[in-house]
């Protein structure tokens, strides 16, 4: 299956955007991002603490509706899916 | 007109456009790039996303407040110094309605809509801290 | 621009002048004239003393609320169902500023500024009560 | 001496206004704004009520400045002065 996963802002600076992913069944949406932002360390860093978990202030989404960091490692990704991940906002 | 764009907008004509028989009051909050040192400003949106929840947030205002017509433009890309960035106009029938629901949307664009702001010096670039340490909205 | 005249104004244009390099945030309040069933609007200043005043809530505004800029235009004469009655145009570093400022001046022109307003409808006249019975500020 | 009254809004329409009077040395704010309002009874009875005093809502300027209608029996009026007397106001 495929997903497509997008980072915004300092994130999206890091690591690239609109990276077209082929995780395996039942994979996590945490599984997946983390895969991705080991390619780069700075990245990963700016995502996950040393525990491999989500910063307290990083957002996730999966196609547009937000998902608790705390649970994406037990959400799982269906085909066609967006996941978004992004730093805290500031428009206006 | 609810919109996520790079154009700017003609205000006069969308004050006029807000008016409706019943307006008593009209209401215009614009935010401008303000020149903190800054040469540039450079905005980005999880633009689908971004333009939905614009959306939600007018209808909220609207029966909140009690509104009867509502723009918000958010510009996006590279703004300089003075620009503007974000143009709200409400229409009311009295005035507190009109100040409040203003204020409303502004509020609620700062806690949550997935838009971000990096400011452009002579020394390099440097994101903006939102308002609201935790971001977007709450889980729906 | 502190006026009270017959002529309108082009908004947009008050709203450019408005931001100087240190403008975050511009708010602007459109007062119109609203359809209670009425044909036009007569509007009656005693005009220097109303300018005086309009003056001085213009410079409390800005000492109070720490505005960069304002702009306070009164209409008086015979106006239609949606034409603009008051416009004012704050601007200032940051939002709050703005939103209190501009509403702090419309507050105080309602409670005493020597201007009044009569409906006419298609049965003739009727002067709108002020908000505030006792009119026109505290005596100096 | 000479002073101007102005008369404002209803008022205005009821006695006109920019009136040029001539009191007598030493003539108060009130004195000289109930003999110009007899003139007309509806005038007057709007500015005053049936003890002759300032209705509670009436307000009175002295070049600009506003006298306490309760103090203008006891104002006394100087050449060249401008008396305005009003109905609450409702401007904005």
């Amino acid at each position: 299956m495929t997903v497509k996963v997008r980072f915004f802002a300092r994130f999206r600076e890091l690591l690239g955007t609109d990276i077209l992913a082929e995780p395996g069944k039942g994979a996590a949406i945490s599984t997946l991002v983390r895969d991705i932002a080991q390619e780069k360390k700075e990245g990963y860093d700016a995502i996950f603490d040393e525990h491999g978990n989500f910063r307290e202030f990083v957002i996730v989404m999966q196609n547009g509706k937000r998902v608790e960091t705390a649970d994406a490692g037990k959400t799982v990704i269906a085909d066609g899916d967006e996941i978004a991940v992004f730093p805290p906002v500031a428009g206006g | 007109m609810i919109s996520i764009q790079h154009e700017d907008v003609d205000i006069g004509k969308l004050i006029n456009d807000a008016k409706s028989s019943g307006t008593g009051a009209v209401v215009i909050f614009d935010g401008v790039v303000r020149d903190d040192d800054i040469r540039e400003m450079e905005l980005e949106a999880y633009e689908e996303v971004a333009l939905k929840e614009l959306k939600k947030i007018a209808e909220d205002a609207t029966t909140l407040h009690n509104l009867l017509h509502v723009d918000i433009i958010h510009r996006i890309g590279r703004l300089s110094v003075g620009e503007n960035i974000l143009i709200i106009v409400v229409s009311a029938g009295h005035r507190p309605e009109a100040y409040a629901g203003s204020r409303y949307i502004i509020e609620e664009i700062k806690k949550g809509v997935p838009i971000w702001k990096k400011e452009l010096t002579k020394d390099g670039g440097r994101w903006v801290p939102g308002d609201h340490a935790h971001g977007s909205g709450k889980p729906t």
